[in-house]
């Protein structure tokens, strides 16, 4: 019974991520794109709950949707692209681009379908362990993954930001 | 369901990532498509933590979600430069430096 | 599922710690407005102190997360020593086009502490993450010239192609963390014992990075645009630290964790090393503008320098590191004096002797080392290389390493014949700083001294 | 005592430095003293050494040694025997007349020093070859007289002709060492010795050994000994080699006389005689000389008829008289060919120097067409020219006739098939000898002068310094044929064997005097009596004639066959096709082609980094596949 | 006219007072230093060393002073030189003839990790060539000295590195050693064929480089393997051992590609014409002097020693290579226009003459052609520097161009023509002697090959003879007198440069056991080797 519902919800998903996904890239309106990746990156939050993942549910919802989405939103807006009309959506070279992204997965479907695993599955996650691994045998990268962040803020805003005489190198 | 079924997922969310970023022209969607991808790859932590019964992989997935946020802010300042700066928004636009 | 308790003993680490404290010192410093050689020495003195108190940090941190031998400590060693030298190239260019200088020398320092942490880092998150911090302050690095679009330009190419390679070597890992349960490199060597196609596959992403960082044919095709794009000390960094970081990490990784795939990998690399080395001379053959005929060049010496990791010994890999060291240093020096002599079109380096004799020798001497003729240390560390080759029985690959060695002489001679044998068509405007002379003096001494006392390479 | 004749060498070689570093800056009078003086001294030396010889003692003297490598060790010594003694004493006397006569001849040149330079040099390099004890020596000194002949000849270097002519003679001469060369190494290689004595003790072991050459075997002996003719032939002009001979007269009269008429070119016949233990073991070798002589000193003959340049019918002569000492060695009678050789020097370069002071007179005038009635003007060069014709045309008294009856008797009488044949072709050269050098005297010294008044004034008998060595010359030749040297040589060369009874010598003498005093009395019918005659006989005979006037396109011939195909082939196939297309075209082609491979392939680097994705994912999707081995 | 060319003779013989001084003061010091270098080498003082980086610190010295001292710089240029000469006459005089072990001998460890050795040494197969190197370059010193006019200090440094390098390769015992100064010597040398040679100067000197440089890439191969296989990078030491048939043949191949370019041996010979014909004098005096020797040396020390077998197996093929040289040089030289080019080529055939000598690997052959190398060291350095010499007056290298030279410079034409014959091998001058004993030992391992090679003597007369009439005979050509009017016939620093040569080539056609007597014993021992090592492994 339980096998049945996850099967459902599993087709689900995987229909509706690649519809989405898709739509990301398809559609011609750069905030209509946007809209698709927030639907798409709410069900990757859904999938990761069906994975007993609830932390990484919520980091995803909180992080993506709260944080990336939002910057993504603010940068389309503060470039304000004026998007003419009939502008083309894809290079010249799709057709190879295409072709080149169907044999990779072609090339991961060949190994990835018959990936076995133990039998015993993840029971419920409890947070703290998580957080106990994080900050004890996981200190380190933590730590580095600081700096990546500050490296990202100090990066942002050196490039980003408007200097009064970026005008005379123009 | 089983641990190849979400690998498939993954691998096929990775794969039309990639095809958005390998055929899309305007920069910002190439962005979106690369958080796709790290999205795809962080399913495939999942899955394999909860199938194989270990923490690590979410933790992974944490720390990639992070990678990809800080990517995308890095990402999103350069491509407003070149906005600002160019005007030019569309990736087969740049092409001054060649050969 | 039990936690490990581990001891959280961090002293091996402490050079790491330093570094980034007096990173983020830097990026304060930007407050009270100093001048920026009294930044650019307050800096290098700390460096070059921090040389000598760094190799007396062995031992491991984390429970052998974070491991600092021998090994790890020249790699260190080489990356201070390079980001000294880019250090000083970098000031007088700041000079010259005034862009933020404290925010790039913080970076500098922070894509170094990267790569201290990537060479060092025995554990596959960290590994991840250490790449990631070097590879985004470098992408800054480069678009750091916003107002250029030639800046901007190889800022986007080299961010998204470097965004696509991570995702992949991303990928890769999650493969390699499924297959064997755990991210410690100790553990998935006992884990790897039996072949699984996972891993294999796993390894074989993972290692996209590495191609991607030391761009082998045909993941090197960023490399010259970004090289000519970028502001030129930068280049002079990202053509050779990312290179030594990266080789050193993945090299060991390759080498002392995949050894059972060796097979796969190395069968891969002989495959991309030759097509590296055809590649990449062939096309510096043809270029106009020295920046990318170096870049193509830095492409062609990637190729000679993983012939040493096919070998997949531990001399091999050794060889690989000494070899990067002079490889720091050559082209470090040679991008050094295209800012000195602020000229990017070869055609413009005609007759440069007759008015600058010194710089001109100076350059002579790199691109000899370059090509790999003796007395300079290129010869050396090249011959080292094929040495191991030779050793592991790849005669038939040094053979046509060579070969290419000589087509590679043929365009590095090209520069030295307009300097010395052409009659100058336009006097270039020199870029004369103290910093600058000093970078490339000690370059070319150091080429030159270590080529004739090869003794203190090893 | 034996070391002191080294002296020999030592005052030529002195006169030679002298002259060349010095001679420019002091006068004429000092170069020609030390010229004169140091061949005097070597004259004086040397007639020391023949006596000593003449007591019956040979002399050999081992300076140093020159050369050691492995089993190769050549001394450089000395060896004064009989043969030795006789050229020792022809080259030293008339070498020195020659000087003597030089100073008269070469007056007032501007080249004067070096001219007398050269000429020391020569001796020097002639009396290391016949002095010297083993064949490196005598290699030593075969190529040194070349290059003096090759100084001297062009010694009027600003004179094409001269220069072309000079260069003939020595590559010519080269052809021949070539071979010489070739010899001298088979010959070690079997004796493992060069110096004489050991080659001769040696020889008679290689005796009915054979060598193999692409598939025929030859006999070695006789391998060696043609090889060793070789370079004879190129040295004394013999057929095919004899065209540089003419053409050396390009160079100042004197040196005719000496090199091209006295000392050099009878080298080769030296060299036979030296060896003659080789050739003496070869049936085929002495053959071989001896039909080369005949050929030789007919065709010669016959050329030397029609010419009308002076001095080229001389020499002619001079080709076709070594041929006559070559018939002497060729049957086996060495003494005769030398015996001849000895008296050819004197009455040669007798005639050489009657022309040369002919040439005094008449201004550098050659073509005894346009001379005529000299003997008015000058008598002593008539006289002396006249008993010159005398004696090379075998008058009985004369020393010429001697040698010539020798030679022709041995061959007449020696046991050789071909003894018979060379014998009738000698009697009939010695007729046409006799008939042409009358003709050259009868034209250029009796009748009516044929050139202007102005130049006919300007005639004058030459100044004493060349008239006392004539005239010395002339005396010599009459006498020299009495003393008999084939008996003197007897202890070297040995005695040639004699099949026919001594009766019959007789008969041979008086063939060759009818034969002789015919040509003469032909000579003089046409040339005085009928002068009308000879236009007739020229028309008549015009091609003939032509054919003989040229030399039987002998040269024509060489120059097809050789220079021009070597050049052809040097400049079309190896340098234009070879050389620059075919080497230098793999040369530049090959960065050529990678050049052209770049710009090829160098459009996949567009600027659009989306494609370098493509091309990493295909780069991803190979190693996969490499991995999966798929 | 000629007496005034007379005149004109007398005024050039006027000596220059300052050059007479200094060069006595020279002498001075110089025979100061033999006394000195006597004393040393009684002390065991490191000679070579000495010889090999005396110059390069002099150079470095000399690198120091200002640009606008001309005078200052030639003069230490040649001091130093002659100096160098000088400290190489002791090797000379104090070296044992009668054993064929390495003289001088010093030894010190360079790279631990790979147990590679500073190491040199003499013995009778290379210490002529160390004499030579250094005495020709006084030469090419003293002949660029008015022909050099841009960039002097430069020259002159690139000079003597070049000296130091080359005699590097003749002293080095360590294969490792080798190869470094078998390259380093490139760099100078393609900068003085590159920087001040004539018009088609780059194209020469790119070709010049990068045709020797992938010869030596193989060569570097070649030692990698060897140093693998055998442990060690000694050459006495890889002398002693043997190697399996196959790998000797891949190596002999290996060594030969480096050596083959270099001597240059025929279908590799094409870069010599250019390099030697742009280059200047001096570079083209090195070049032919020493440079290609290296190649001969190099089979000397490696090929027959080392692979014995394969030498043998080869012996055949490198036989008709060398004559195929000799003959296709000769020929092509009789159609050359081009004065240095022709000269360039004899020296194509003569190598070839020299290789032909080495691979009939016994005593004479083997003699002659290290003589020979020797002599053609000599004679065509000689000759190059006379058509410098001629080149500087007239500024022309047509033959065309010239005729009639004799009438006007008749001290230079003599020796012109001494240095002539002794390269058609006349008796008496050294090119005999050599020719001689290569082709004897040709007679004595192939005669076919002896004959063929013999008939260059006929061709060498006929291209040499050739050309000195057309340059120095017949009618003085105009255009010639238009240019070298203003010059006399040589003046004595000119003299003084070809006197030494001209002695050498007669002291040696005369005496040759002076040089002969030195290579005796080492070459026996060579033989000697080669034919134990084989009979070892049959």
């Amino acid at each position: 019974m339980n096998q049945i519902i996850e099967q459902i919800f599993y087709i689900y998903f995987f229909i509706s991520l690649s519809i989405l996904s898709i739509g990301v890239i398809v559609s011609k309106n750069i905030i209509h794109s946007a809209f698709f990746l927030l639907i798409f990156l709410l069900h990757v939050a859904a999938v990761f709950l069906f994975l007993n993942a609830e932390f990484l549910m919520i980091i995803q919802i909180i992080v993506y949707v709260g944080g990336v989405l939002a910057l993504f939103i603010f940068a389309i807006m503060v470039m304000n692209i004026k998007e003419e009309l009939r502008h083309k959506r894809f290079v010249r070279f799709s057709i190879s681009g295409l072709i080149a992204g169907l044999l990779f997965l072609g090339i991961l479907y060949t190994f990835v379908k018959d990936v076995r695993s133990s039998e015993n599955v993840l029971s419920t996650s409890d947070v703290t362990l998580l957080g106990k691994l994080l900050y004890s045998y996981y200190l380190l990268p933590f730590e580095i993954l600081s700096l990546v962040l500050l490296v990202a803020l100090v990066g942002g805003i050196i490039i980003a930001r408007k200097t009064p005489f970026d005008k005379e190198f123009k | 369901m089983s641990l190849s079924g979400y690998l498939l997922l993954s691998a096929t969310l990775f794969s039309i990532g990639l095809i958005g970023f390998l055929i899309r022209r305007d920069l910002i969607v190439m962005l979106m498509c690369l958080e796709i991808m790290f999205n795809a790859v962080n399913i495939a932590f999942a899955s394999f933590s909860y199938y194989n019964a270990n923490l690590i992989g979410q933790i992974f997935v944490l720390f990639s979600i992070a990678v990809a946020a800080s990517e995308a802010v890095i990402g999103l300042a350069i491509v407003l430069a070149v906005v600002r700066n160019t005007g030019i928004n569309h990736s087969d636009d740049i092409a001054n430096l060649r050969g | 599922m039990n936690i490990p308790q581990i001891p959280l003993q961090f002293d091996a680490l402490i050079p790491e710690i330093v570094l980034t404290c007096f990173a983020s010192a830097v990026l304060l410093a930007g407050l009270l407005k100093l001048r920026n050689e009294v930044l650019i020495w307050i800096s290098v003195s700390f460096l070059v102190g921090f040389l000598f108190f760094l190799p007396s940090f062995e031992g491991e941190a984390f429970g052998g997360m974070f491991l600092n031998d021998f090994l790890t400590i020249y790699l260190k060693l080489i990356i201070i020593v390079g980001t000294i030298i880019s250090l000083l190239v970098l000031n007088s260019y700041l000079k010259e086009r005034l862009i933020l200088f404290y925010e790039s020398i913080a970076l500098i320092l922070f894509s170094a502490v990267g790569m201290m942490l990537l060479v060092s880092s025995r554990e596959l998150i960290s590994f991840f993450l250490s790449l990631e911090l070097m590879s985004l302050s470098i992408y800054v690095l480069v678009g750091i010239r916003r107002y250029d679009s030639k800046s901007n330009e190889a800022a986007v190419k080299y961010f998204m192609l470097g965004g696509v390679s991570s995702a992949v070597m991303l990928f890769g890992i999650a493969l390699i963390y499924g297959a064997t349960n755990t991210t410690d490199f100790h553990l998935i060597i006992k884990s790897v014992s039996q072949y699984n196609t996972l891993i294999s596959i796993g390894v074989g992403l993972f290692m996209i990075g590495l191609c991607f960082k030391l761009a082998l044919v045909p993941f090197h095709m960023w490399v010259p645009d970004v090289y000519e794009g970028a502001p030129t000390p930068v280049t002079a960094f990202i053509s050779t630290l990312p290179k030594v970081a990266v080789l050193g990490a993945f090299g060991r990784v390759l080498i002392e964790v995949f050894k059972d795939y060796q097979v796969e990998w190395s069968s891969f690399l002989v495959v991309l090393s030759i097509a590296t080395m055809a590649i990449g001379n062939i096309f510096a053959v043809l270029q106009r503008n020295i920046k990318r005929m170096l870049a193509y060049s830095s492409i062609a010496h990637a190729g000679y320098i993983i012939i040493g990791l096919i070998v997949g010994t531990q001399q091999g890999f050794n060889s690989v590191v000494v070899y990067m060291f002079i490889y720091t240093l050559m082209n470090i020096g040679a991008f050094a004096l295209v800012i000195a002599f602020n000229e990017e079109d070869i055609e413009n380096y005609k007759g440069l002797h007759k008015f600058h004799p010194a710089f001109a020798l100076m350059m002579l001497i790199f691109m000899f080392s370059l090509t790999g003729v003796p007395p300079t240390a290129g010869f050396i560390v090249k011959f080292n290389v094929f040495l191991q080759a030779v050793k592991a029985g790849f005669t038939w690959l040094v053979v046509i390493a060579v070969i290419f060695t000589v087509l590679s002489a043929y365009y590095y001679l090209r520069i030295v014949m307009y300097m010395y044998m052409k009659e100058p068509v336009k006097l270039c405007k020199m870029v004369y700083s103290r910093e600058l002379t000093i970078a490339i003096l000690v370059c070319a001494i150091g080429v030159t001294f270590l080529g004739i006392f090869p003794v203190f390479v090893f | 005592m034996e070391k002191y004749y080294v002296l020999i060498l030592l005052f030529p070689l002195a006169g030679f430095l002298f002259n060349i570093l010095i001679g420019r800056f002091v006068s004429n009078k000092v170069v020609s003293w030390a010229g004169v003086l140091s061949i005097f001294g070597a004259l004086m030396v040397s007639l020391f050494a023949i006596f000593q010889v003449l007591s019956g003692k040979t002399i050999e003297y081992n300076l140093y040694t020159w050369i050691i490598s492995d089993d190769l060790k050549v001394s450089f010594g000395y060896l004064i025997d009989q043969l030795t003694a006789v050229m020792l004493f022809v080259v030293c006397f008339v070498g020195w007349l020659i000087h003597i006569y030089s100073v008269g001849y070469m007056h007032g040149d501007p080249g004067y020093s070096r001219y007398f330079a050269y000429l020391n040099l020569f001796i020097f390099s002639m009396l290391i070859l016949v002095m010297g004890n083993n064949l490196l020596m005598l290699y030593f000194g075969w190529e040194a007289v070349g290059l003096c002949s090759y100084f001297l000849i062009g010694f009027w270097y600003h004179k094409k002709t001269a220069a072309d002519a000079a260069k003939k003679a020595f590559i010519v001469n080269r052809v021949g060492d070539f071979g010489f060369a070739l010899g001298i190494f088979l010959l070690f290689v079997n004796v493992y010795a060069l110096n004489y004595t050991d080659i001769f003790s040696k020889i008679p072991a290689l005796k009915g050994q054979t060598i193999d050459i692409l598939g025929f075997s030859v006999d070695l002996i006789t391998l060696i000994a043609l090889l060793l003719f070789c370079g004879a032939i190129g040295k004394s002009a013999q057929i095919p080699l004899h065209v540089w001979l003419p053409d050396a007269m390009e160079g100042p009269t004197p040196v005719s006389a000496l090199i091209h008429a006295a000392t050099m070119v009878t080298a080769g016949v030296f060299m036979v005689a030296r060896l003659n233990p080789i050739y003496g073991m070869s049936e085929i070798a002495l053959m071989v000389v001896a039909i080369i002589g005949a050929l030789t000193s007919f065709f010669a003959a016959t050329i030397a008829v029609v010419q009308r340049d002076m001095k080229r019918i001389i020499a002619y002569s001079t080709i076709s008289q070594i041929g006559y000492m070559f018939i002497g060695c060729g049957v086996a009678a060495y003494g005769a060919g030398v015996f001849h050789l000895y008296t050819h020097a004197f009455f040669k370069a007798l005639l050489f120097m009657g022309a040369g002071s002919v040439m005094h007179a008449m201004a550098g005038q050659l073509d005894i067409y346009k001379m005529g009635g000299l003997r008015k003007k000058m008598p002593i060069t008539y006289i002396t020219f006249l008993i010159a014709c005398l004696t090379i045309a075998g008058v009985p008294g004369f020393s010429g006739f001697f040698s010539k009856d020798e030679i022709l008797w041995y061959a007449f009488a020696s046991d050789k098939f071909y003894g018979k044949f060379v014998w009738i072709l000698g009697t009939i050269t010695a007729a046409l000898t006799a008939f042409y050098t009358f003709r050259v005297l009868f034209v250029a010294f009796h009748g009516d002068f044929r050139g202007t008044q102005h130049e006919f004034n300007h005639i004058h008998e030459s100044p004493s310094i060349m008239t006392i060595p004539l005239i010395v010359l002339a005396i010599c030749s009459v006498f020299v044929g009495y003393f008999s040297i084939p008996h003197f040589l007897e202890p070297v060369v040995g005695k040639p064997l004699i099949t026919v009874s001594h009766e019959r010598e007789k008969f041979v003498m008086i063939m060759s005097t009818i034969a002789g005093l015919t040509g003469i009395s032909i000579a003089g019918y046409v040339y005085l009596i009928q002068p009308a005659i000879s236009k007739k006989l020229t028309e008549s005979l015009s091609g003939f004639y032509k054919l003989l006037w040229n030399k039987y396109y002998v040269d024509e011939l060489y120059d097809f066959i050789f220079v021009k195909p070597t050049l052809r082939i040097s400049e079309k196939f190896i340098e234009n096709f070879t050389d620059l297309k075919l080497i230098e075209g793999i040369v530049n082609g090959i960065p050529n082609l990678i050049y052209r491979l770049g710009l090829l392939i160098r459009p996949i680097q567009t600027g659009q980094f989306q494609q370098y994705a493509i091309f990493m994912i295909g780069g991803i999707i190979v190693f996969i596949l490499i991995i999966l081995n798929i | 006219m000629n007496e005034e060319v007379l005149g004109r003779n007398f005024k050039s013989f006027e000596l220059k007072k300052h050059l007479i001084i200094s060069f006595l003061i020279i002498i001075l010091i110089g025979s100061a230093i033999l006394m000195f270098g006597f004393a040393l080498n009684q002390l065991k003082f490191p000679v070579l060393s000495t010889l090999i980086f005396f110059p390069v610190i002099s150079a470095s010295l000399i690198a120091l002073i200002p640009r606008d001292k001309e005078e200052l710089i030639k003069f230490s240029a040649v001091v130093v030189s002659i100096i160098e000469f000088i400290l190489s006459i002791p090797l000379y005089l104090s070296f044992n003839k009668n054993t064929a072990e390495m003289q001088f001998k010093e030894e010190y460890l360079w790279i631990p990790q790979w147990g590679i050795k500073y190491s040199v040494g003499v013995d009778g197969i290379s210490i002529l060539f160390i004499l030579l190197s250094s005495l020709l370059t006084i030469l090419c010193v003293t002949v660029s000295w008015n022909e050099i006019n841009k960039k002097i200090k430069e020259f002159y440094v690139a000079l003597l590195l070049t000296h130091s390098a080359m005699i590097g390769v003749f002293m080095s015992l360590d294969i490792f050693l080798f190869y470094i100064f078998w390259e380093a010597m490139l760099i100078p040398m393609y900068l003085i064929i590159g920087v001040w040679g004539g018009p088609k100067r780059i194209y020469s000197a790119i070709k010049f480089f990068l045709y020797t440089f992938i010869g030596s890439v193989f060569m570097l191969v070649g030692i990698l393997v060897l140093y693998f296989h055998t442990g060690t990078s000694d050459i006495i030491a890889l002398t002693n051992k043997s190697y399996p048939y196959k790998m000797q043949l891949w190596l002999f191949w290996a060594f030969f590609a480096a050596f083959a370019v270099k001597v240059p041996m025929w279908p590799v010979h094409t870069w010599l014409p250019d390099a030697h014909t742009e280059a200047p004098t001096a570079g083209s005096v090195i070049l032919a002097g020493i440079l290609i020797k290296m190649g001969a040396y190099g089979f000397l020390r490696f090929n027959l020693p080392m692979f014995p077998e394969a030498t043998i197996e080869m012996k055949p093929f490198m036989m008709i290579l060398s004559v195929i040289a000799i003959i296709y040089g000769a020929l092509i030289c009789l159609i050359q226009k081009d004065l240095k080019r022709l000269i360039a080529y004899s020296s194509v055939s003569h190598m070839g003459f020299v290789t032909l000598g080495i691979f009939t690997l016994n005593q004479q052959g083997i003699q002659g052609g290290i003589l020979q190398m020797i002599n053609h060291g000599v004679v065509t350095g000689a000759l190059f520097l006379c058509v410098g010499m001629l080149y500087q007056r007239t500024h022309t290298r047509l033959i065309a161009h010239y005729g009639g030279v004799a009438t006007v410079m008749p001290a230079y034409s003599a020796f012109f023509m001494l240095f002539t014959l002794a390269s058609i091998g006349l008796p008496g001058t050294n090119g005999f002697i050599g020719e001689f004993l290569i082709l004897l030992g040709a007679f004595k391992a192939w005669k076919l090959m002896c004959i063929l090679a013999a008939t260059a003597l006929v061709i060498g007369a006929a291209y040499m003879l050739w050309l000195y009439q057309r340059v120095f005979f017949e009618k003085i050509n105009s255009e010639f007198l238009k240019h070298i009017h203003g010059y006399g016939d040589l003046n004595t620093r000119e003299i003084l440069t070809l006197l030494p040569l001209a002695f050498v080539v007669l002291w040696v056609g005369f005496y040759p056991n002076a040089l002969l007597s030195f290579m005796d014993v080492s070459v026996k021992e060579l033989i000697k080797h080669m034919t134990l090592t084989v009979g070892a492994l049959k």
